[in-house]
């Protein structure tokens, strides 16, 4: 590490240290290179602003900030408040967030930015003069503006002030924070363009802070996520976007608009809790926890090449993977390969879209994921364990399937109860005040009314959209982790289906399990799927994300279009 | 900018500072070699205070500016320990009638500004003080001139002609300034007359410096004056926040002090006490308009019985001063009656008095400190007699209004001039029902006593001094009876100077201020 | 009841500063109510001779009349309490109203309001002072009402420049918007934004009370017959050469150290509510 | 913005015509008059006048004509800048004020100067050490300094610095008759009276100003700008004066105009304990002796002092403060 210019070591910012307060930054370790750039993401309140104020030093007493931070070898929080003068600015500047205060009112831009030129630069008053007026230009303001003072200006105006000041000394690193708060898209595009301009031309090492995923990949080679101060995941800025490693850098990418230009927005739920020492600081909002997680605090830890997640589970975990599945039917001696080496994974939390034109093998393939149906050859591996006929389905947090008709699905003869309730009944499960709890439960969500004269009705006066509902409901009291939905709404008229699917993705973000949707509607794919395999004569022939499978012209594609 | 002003404003400051520091310590050590030179002339330094540009008009109504007007005007006759004494007049006549006052002039006297003082000046002052009244006019008697025409009979005699032959003119007519002609006779507007030329008059002391607004004179001997030595060279008055610190630090030669800090000065050879004597005093006021009740005899006695005069005496005046008498005139008077009633504390003799039955009285008074303690102890002691006061009490301008307006029920008043001609009986007493003269000058509202009336009457007229002494002594006697208003106590004081600086204070037979008389400044001995 | 409690919970809140200032006002407070039990001796008679110095009879010494101090500290609690209150309340509610309408109606109202703040701040108070005295009679009333009528301007621009933030936040122009009139806006939104503003506002004007009316009373335009704490330093003040005997010890000092401590401990809870205030704005 | 002026100093001429006619009627309204005299402070005596001698007078000052007479021809000799010829001093009340009001100014301006620099600097320190021993200790001083009540203030050093230990003159403005060997040692002299009213009127005056500049600073350091200017790498003085108090310096300068405006008020009691020559105590002898036309003179001077010192506070915070237009 002896070419990175910043190092960061087990940084910790603590508010308040004397009252025992919040730790706003948590051993948070990093490097960066000359002229490189790093992003820094997460939710407001995750420290990433922290993080940049530790690393200019500015925190002062009760807060408390523990490790080190390096320029070049050269440990910043061990220097005096006099020494420590001599490295802002002139080697290590910052742009605050644009808000109306950060810049003094009460004095001219020139002034301020002067100022930094008089304390760190050798530069006679003239020559300092000149500069203002370059810099200016260079961040593409007028020189007229340089008498100006802060509030005469307008909010993008302020932003490249705030830069030209950081420039100023030519810093060998620059952290920008929220470049782009408050700016319409125009000048955020803007903005966007003239920091990479910036940094191509000045070669300085770029710490980009933002909770704006468009920004990080537009700016930073590399991320880091941050959530609660800690570091959640870090790597390759493509890297991380494509394949996120935790469940949280997952969720911001769901909720980023620039990253789904198709389909519709989850925010992560839940709220960030107040994080106990110890535990995974994400626990109460990860869909993949585990009883570990509660007490055990995870580690960063290297995952691939340059790539690191923080998770006690190793990043996001595959729930279901296929291996090698061959199925083939005897239809009049015709042997039919409806499954031809199809091998699948199923991450927890995703939506993974199955898509094939009719008979492609996709029900066989579901049928034999959800072990109702064995395969000839392969394996099917849930949570680590073979799938083998209704081992993962008979239990809680397994795997479910609701089916394609829903006339059939649910047996009419039963009461709304007995039809939702079944599966518990079947397992023994709590007494029979919880099973009615847990009923009413899963219709109210599902959006079915869960009143007493509902859940005693008859499954036959229901509608198809209702009882397929009633399926889904029974699916859900047994809190699965996979749910296995085939073309469930296909026989549906088109509004029933869209509340249904909207109903269903509704479910999945908020409780949180893996979704495999089998369907051979493209347009509903680009709605829902985190991930999409095509299907087609038996086997998958592409998968990966959305827009990357569908924006392929392949056949098989092609063929669904 | 702001910083670079606040900077020099800062050194500016700090120097001050410094600077007012250092002078500090240097005033000390000035200040004491101020007393050890004997050949130096003598200085007198005392209390100060803005009473007004010395000149008979411009004066203040308030307060001793009157007295510092008497250090350059001189007046025919001047007052002496024990009575009127030759001035600006060697001799004087009254004729049998009354009605003629001729004046001998002395001679060789001389303005301040080196004209010589003739018969003319005298005869002009008399007749511009009746077109102009000063601040202190004294020619009228119940607010008329009783002046009739004044007359130049030589260089050096003046002959006034008068209304009415009345007992108490001497004193008016032989205190009144005399101003010079040549320079008054072209002022038309005496009251905004304020150049240096004002105040020049024929007295022992020019005025050499006003300070208005510190409140400071300086007064130097004149040169040419007539008559006795000046003893003080420069007499000063001085501004002074606490004047018994400001004895203490010697920046002033005499100062009224208490009772309570008389040890630390009477056992100190360096000082010198007196007492002054008994001319000013408190009095309660009953308003028997506005409280017939007051009318009964009885219930004014009753008031006097309850009030403990002694108690006012120990506690409020600190011991200095008298309990004063019911016939009014004080004992230092020349006049006073000593077998005049008096009435001692006596709570169960104001029972009877009043029969046994309650009142209750609103009692208004001033805010001074004083005034409102008296006022507390009235109206713990009267509660004992069974008469409850409530007490209102207002600024003395606001009181005084009241009392002019007859706007109260009692009233508490003090003042001066208690020694005064024996004539303020008649002002005070005497209820003239053809008039409405205003309660202010005299009269109790609502009082009327024949033998009063016409005993105040004749002694203005009685010429004969004797014989005026006898109705005087006569109506305190009746009025100690009466009792129509109760003098509650009259101060005396002490005053404290250091002999060392000056010694020569004396006492006006009528006064009770030692530096309001010229005549201590005068070497008058011999 | 509701702001009973919260109060309670925010003195839990003060420093220690604060919660013995308020200590020392809970003990004038008792001082001014019992007045009459607290001291053997009666605050209005004479009960010993003039001057005794502090001792076991007379715990803090007697004054000139031999009135027992202690007595007369007691009772004179009451009377500073009572203008303290009285003008608090009065300035503070009065002003707070006219600082709502001023803030809330803005236009030729407001105008008036700033301008007639503008004339009370050169309006003569001596000759006011005389003058009501003429019109009430004097006495603690005319006194309450003059402090008052020179003090209602401060909660009122305090007041009036929440009022003109308070006014633009959305939640008021939704009131508006469903039709609020002026008197649910006040009760509704107003008064508790104002409320802690003017809490504070009325603290200070508390002890600014006591102490301008010890001032006016050592320029002789107090109530005399009063007998609050600024008097009988007054008369003490004004007794003379007090300074060259004893007395000042304990005629000037008893006095003088219960308006001090009095009006610091009043600072100190002021502080402490103006922290608590502001901590939660 | 010319027009915006104009109604501006129309809406102050108002308040000040408001003010004159409050300022005539108020003393007027009072009881008494200035003639009567009928009782004398202890010792001291008094002339009474006469019936004839008040009636003379009151026709002498025109006080004998109905009030609205004296009203409008008060107003038409203001509008000829004629403020009137005095009661009870017997001199032109310009003359009077005159030569009062320097003393008053001198010290006045000199003790909010004194005072608003140490209450800054002071204030500014414990703001930035805030919660500090040095903090916590000068403002707990501070506090009490503010309550204690003026009058008390100025007796003790009164008593203790120029009674007991000597250092000071007891009263006036400057020593009576003394020959000056030189313009500086007038200066010095006028200098050494002024020390302790300054004194009492700064240490009145500074914990209003210390808490104020601390209140002022604590706020201004939260700001985003000082963030940033101590991320600029500044030297800490920078940082506080330029960053800090140019803003913290606002409502400060604001409140300073202001003090300046309340002057001759503030200025009353410390003049009645140290006899010093201002306007304060001139101010209260004309109403206690009913001197009506001093009385308007000085209160009108009170006005327009207000107003034009609310008026440049105006200005100077709009010239500070360039958020401001």
């Amino acid at each position: 590490m002896e070419h990175s210019i910043i190092r960061v070591e087990n940084l910790s910012v603590c508010y308040h240290a004397d009252k025992r307060g919040s730790r706003a930054v948590n051993n948070v370790s990093f490097c960066l290179d000359r002229g490189g750039s790093l992003g820094i993401i997460g939710e407001s309140g995750s420290g990433k602003t922290s993080l940049a104020m530790a690393m200019m030093g500015l925190f002062k007493k009760p807060t408390r900030v523990d490790g080190q931070v390096y320029y070049e070898n050269t440990d910043l929080n061990r220097l005096s408040e006099r020494e420590r003068n001599l490295y802002r600015w002139a080697k290590m500047a910052i742009v605050f967030q644009n808000s109306l205060d950060v810049l003094n009112p009460v004095l001219t831009v020139d002034e301020q930015i002067l100022e930094c030129l008089r304390r760190h630069t050798p530069l006679p008053p003239r020559e300092a003069d000149k500069k203002v007026l370059r810099l200016l230009k260079l961040v593409g303001l007028e020189a007229k503006w340089s008498q100006y003072y802060p509030h005469q200006l307008s909010g993008g105006m302020r932003q490249r002030v705030l830069i030209a000041m950081a420039l100023s000394c030519d810093p060998e690193v620059l952290i920008v924070d929220e470049p782009t708060t408050a700016l319409d898209a125009a000048a955020k595009d803007e903005m966007i363009k003239l920091l990479a301009r910036l940094h191509k031309e000045k070669k300085f090492a770029l710490i980009v802070i933002s909770h704006e995923m468009q920004v990080i990949t537009r700016l930073a080679g590399r991320v880091m996520v941050m959530y609660g101060g800690y570091m959640a995941e870090a790597g390759l800025t493509k890297d991380v976007l494509k394949n996120p490693m935790h469940t949280y850098t997952r969720g911001l990418i769901h909720a980023s608009p620039s990253a789904n230009p198709y389909r519709d927005l989850w925010g992560i739920p839940g709220e960030e809790a107040g994080n106990s020492s110890e535990g995974c600081p994400f626990y109460n909002r990860c869909n993949q926890k585990v009883s570990d997680c509660k007490t055990k605090l995870p580690r960063l830890a290297y995952v691939g090449i340059e790539r690191r997640v923080a998770c006690n589970r190793g990043g996001i975990v595959t729930l279901l993977t296929g291996e090698n599945i061959y199925k083939s039917f005897s239809f009049r001696g015709k042997t039919v390969k409806v499954c031809d080496n199809c091998r699948m994974a199923i991450r927890s939390g995703e939506i993974v879209v199955l898509i094939g034109a009719s008979g492609s093998g996709k029900t066989t393939l579901a049928s034999i994921l959800a072990g109702t149906l064995a395969a000839d050859r392969g394996e099917v591996l849930f949570e680590g364990e073979k799938v083998k006929g209704n081992r993962a389905a008979c239990r809680k947090n397994g795997i479910q399937m609701v089916f394609q008709d829903p006339f059939t699905a649910v047996n009419e003869h039963l009461t709304v109860r007995q039809a939702v309730a079944e599966p518990l009944d079947i397992l023994k499960q709590g007494t029979k005040e919880d099973r009615i709890q847990q009923v009413k439960q899963a219709l109210k969500d599902v959006q079915l009314p869960g009143d007493d004269g509902f859940i005693s009705r008859k499954c036959h006066s229901l509608s198809g959209g209702q009882r397929q509902r009633v399926a889904l409901a029974r699916s859900l009291v047994m809190e699965p982790k996979l749910l296995i939905a085939d073309e469930i709404s296909s026989m549906l008229d088109p509004s029933t289906q869209a509340n249904i699917l909207r109903l269903l993705k509704g479910l999945q973000n908020a409780k949180g399990f893996a979704m495999l949707y089998i369907t051979h509607d493209l347009a509903l794919a680009r709605k829902i799927a985190d991930r999409v395999y095509v299907m087609q004569q038996g086997s998958l022939i592409e998968h990966g994300s959305v827009p990357d499978v569908l924006s392929k012209q392949g056949d098989g594609v092609a063929a669904l279009h | 900018m702001v910083k670079r002003i606040a900077k020099r404003t800062v050194a500016i400051l700090l120097s001050a500072i410094i600077l007012a520091g250092s002078t500090g310590c240097g005033h000390s050590t000035l200040s004491e070699n101020k007393n050890g030179n004997q050949d130096r002339p003598v200085v007198v330094n005392l209390e100060g205070g803005d009473w007004g540009y010395p000149t008979p008009f411009s004066h203040y109504a308030r307060g001793p500016g009157l007295y510092k007007m008497t250090l350059i005007f001189d007046s025919l006759l001047e007052r002496g320990e024990e009575g009127y004494i030759p001035w600006l007049a060697e001799d004087w006549d009254i004729s049998e009638d009354g009605l003629t006052y001729t004046f001998t002039l002395r001679e060789n006297v001389k303005w301040q500004d080196g004209q010589p003082m003739t018969a003319e000046d005298v005869k002009f002052s008399f007749e511009y003080f009746a077109e102009y009244p000063p601040v202190f006019s004294d020619l009228t008697v119940d607010g008329k001139h009783f002046i009739q025409s004044v007359e130049t009979v030589d260089e050096k005699t003046v002959k006034l002609k008068v209304e009415k032959p009345l007992a108490i003119l001497l004193g008016k007519i032989g205190s009144t300034r005399i101003i010079p002609k040549h320079i008054w006779e072209k002022v038309e507007d005496p009251q905004k007359f304020n150049t240096p030329e004002a105040v020049i008059g024929t007295g022992p002391y020019v005025l050499k410096d006003y300070i208005k607004e510190q409140g400071a004179y300086q007064f130097e001997a004149f040169k040419d004056f007539w008559g006795p030595k000046q003893r003080v060279e420069i007499l000063q008055f001085v501004p002074v926040s606490d004047s018994i610190l400001a004895f203490d630090n010697g920046e002033i030669d005499l100062t009224r002090i208490t009772t309570d800090i008389l040890s630390k000065y009477q056992s100190n050879e360096e000082y010198k006490v007196l007492r002054n004597p008994a001319f000013w005093g408190y009095r309660l006021l009953f308003n028997m308009e506005r409280r017939t009740e007051f009318k009964d005899k009885k219930i004014r006695q009753a008031f006097a019985h309850a009030i403990d005069k002694d108690e006012l005496v120990e506690k409020i005046a600190r011991e200095a001063a008298i309990p004063a008498n019911a016939g009014y005139l004080p004992v230092g008077h020349i006049w006073h009656n000593a077998h005049a009633k008096n009435y001692g504390f006596d709570i169960e003799r104001a029972k009877q008095l009043l029969d046994g039955e309650e009142f209750s009285f609103k009692l208004l008074t001033g805010n001074s400190n004083n005034e409102v303690r008296i006022a507390e102890l009235l109206k713990i002691s009267l509660a004992k007699a069974g008469i409850t006061l409530s007490i209102t009490s207002t600024d003395f301008k606001t009181r005084d209004a009241a009392v002019k307006r007859g706007d109260y029920e009692i009233v508490l008043n003090g003042h001066g001039g208690w020694g005064r001609d024996a004539d303020i009986l008649r002002t005070m007493y005497l209820t003239e029902k053809t008039s409405n003269r205003s309660p202010a000058v005299g009269g109790i509202p609502g009082y009327d006593n024949d033998r009063i009336n016409v005993l105040c009457r004749q002694q203005l007229f009685e010429i004969d001094a004797a014989k005026r002494k006898e109705i005087i002594f006569e109506l305190q006697e009746l009025i100690a009876e009466e009792i129509p208003q109760i003098p509650l106590y009259n101060t005396t004081g002490y005053i404290v100077f250091r002999p060392a600086a000056f010694d020569g204070w004396k006492y006006m037979f009528d006064h009770h201020g030692v530096t309001h008389n010229k005549l201590s400044y005068l070497d008058v001995r011999q | 009841m509701k702001y009973v409690k919260q109060g309670m919970k925010n003195i839990k809140g003060f420093t220690l500063m604060g919660k013995t200032g308020m200590a020392v006002v809970c003990v004038v407070l008792f001082l001014g109510i019992f007045s009459d039990r607290l001291s053997v001796h009666p605050y209005n008679l004479p009960s010993g001779s003039a001057f005794e110095a502090p001792g076991p009879v007379h715990w803090l010494g007697t004054d000139d009349l031999g009135i027992d101090l202690w007595a007369q500290i007691c009772f004179g609690a009451r009377v500073s309490m009572i203008i303290g209150f009285g003008t608090a309340l009065l300035a503070g509610i009065g002003g707070s109203l006219i600082g709502i309408c001023s803030g809330y109606f803005g236009g030729l109202i407001d105008k008036i309001v700033m301008r007639v703040t503008d004339i009370i701040i050169v309006l003569p108070d001596l000759p006011t002072m005389i003058v009501l005295g003429a019109f009430f009679g004097p006495g603690i009333r005319n006194i309450i009402i003059v402090l008052a009528l020179f003090s209602w301007t401060v909660p009122a621009r305090i007041v009036r420049s929440k009022i003109l933030s308070v006014k633009e936040e959305k939640y008021v122009v939704a009131a508006k918007n469903y039709g609020a009139k002026f008197w649910h806006l006040t009760i509704r939104h107003f008064l508790p934004n104002i409320l802690p503003v003017v809490m504070v506002s009325v603290i200070r004007l508390f002890s600014k009370a006591i102490v301008a009316e010890a001032g006016l009373a050592f320029l002789g335009l107090g109530d005399p017959t009063s007998k609050s704490w600024g008097l009988i330093l007054n008369h003490a003040v004004n007794f003379r050469g007090i300074y060259f005997t004893d007395y000042w010890k304990w005629w000037i000092v008893g006095p003088s150290a219960a308006i001090m401590l009095l009006v610091t401990a009043i600072a100190f809870i002021c502080r402490d509510v103006e922290k608590i205030v502001n901590s939660k704005i | 913005m010319r027009k915006r002026m104009l109604a501006k100093i129309s809406e102050y001429l108002m308040t000040l015509l408001v003010i004159i006619t409050l300022n005539f009627f108020i003393p007027r309204l009072m009881p008494g008059d200035p003639f009567t005299f009928l009782s004398s402070d202890e010792g001291q005596v008094t002339v009474t006048y006469s019936e004839e001698q008040i009636a003379k007078y009151k026709a002498y000052y025109g006080l004998d004509k109905p009030i609205l007479v004296q009203y409008t021809s008060y107003i038409s000799n203001l509008l000829r800048g004629n403020i009137g010829y005095s009661i009870y001093y017997n001199d032109h009340v310009s003359t009077i004020i005159g030569k009062r009001i320097r003393w008053t100014i001198s010290i006045v301006i000199a003790a909010i100067v004194i005072s608003s620099l140490t209450g800054i600097v002071l204030g500014s320190l414990s703001a930035w050490n805030r919660n500090g021993v040095l903090d916590k200790g000068l403002y707990t001083l501070m506090m009490t300094l503010s309550e204690i009540p003026a009058f008390l203030i100025g007796i003790g050093f009164l008593f203790i610095l120029a009674a007991k230990l000597g250092w000071f003159p007891l009263a006036g403005g400057m020593k009576s008759f003394a020959n000056y060997s030189s313009f500086a040692d007038r200066i010095m002299d006028i200098l050494h009276h002024a020390f302790l009213p300054v004194l009492t009127l700064s240490v009145v005056r500074l914990g209003e100003f210390y808490l104020l500049a601390r209140n002022s600073m604590i706020s201004v350091l939260t700001k985003d700008y000082m963030r940033t200017a101590r991320a600029k790498g500044l030297g800490k003085m920078r940082i506080i004066f330029r960053h800090g108090l140019k803003n913290a310096m606002l409502p400060i300068v604001t409140r300073v105009f202001l003090s300046l405006g309340a002057l001759f008020g503030g200025a009353i009691l410390v003049e009645n304990v140290f006899h010093y020559p201002g306007v304060g105590r001139l101010m209260r002898e004309a109403v206690m002796v009913r001197d009506y036309v001093l009385v308007q003179g000085i209160f009108l001077l009170v006005a327009i002092t207000v107003l034009t010192m609310n008026l440049i506070a105006d200005i100077i915070y709009r010239r500070l403060d360039p958020r401001v237009s």
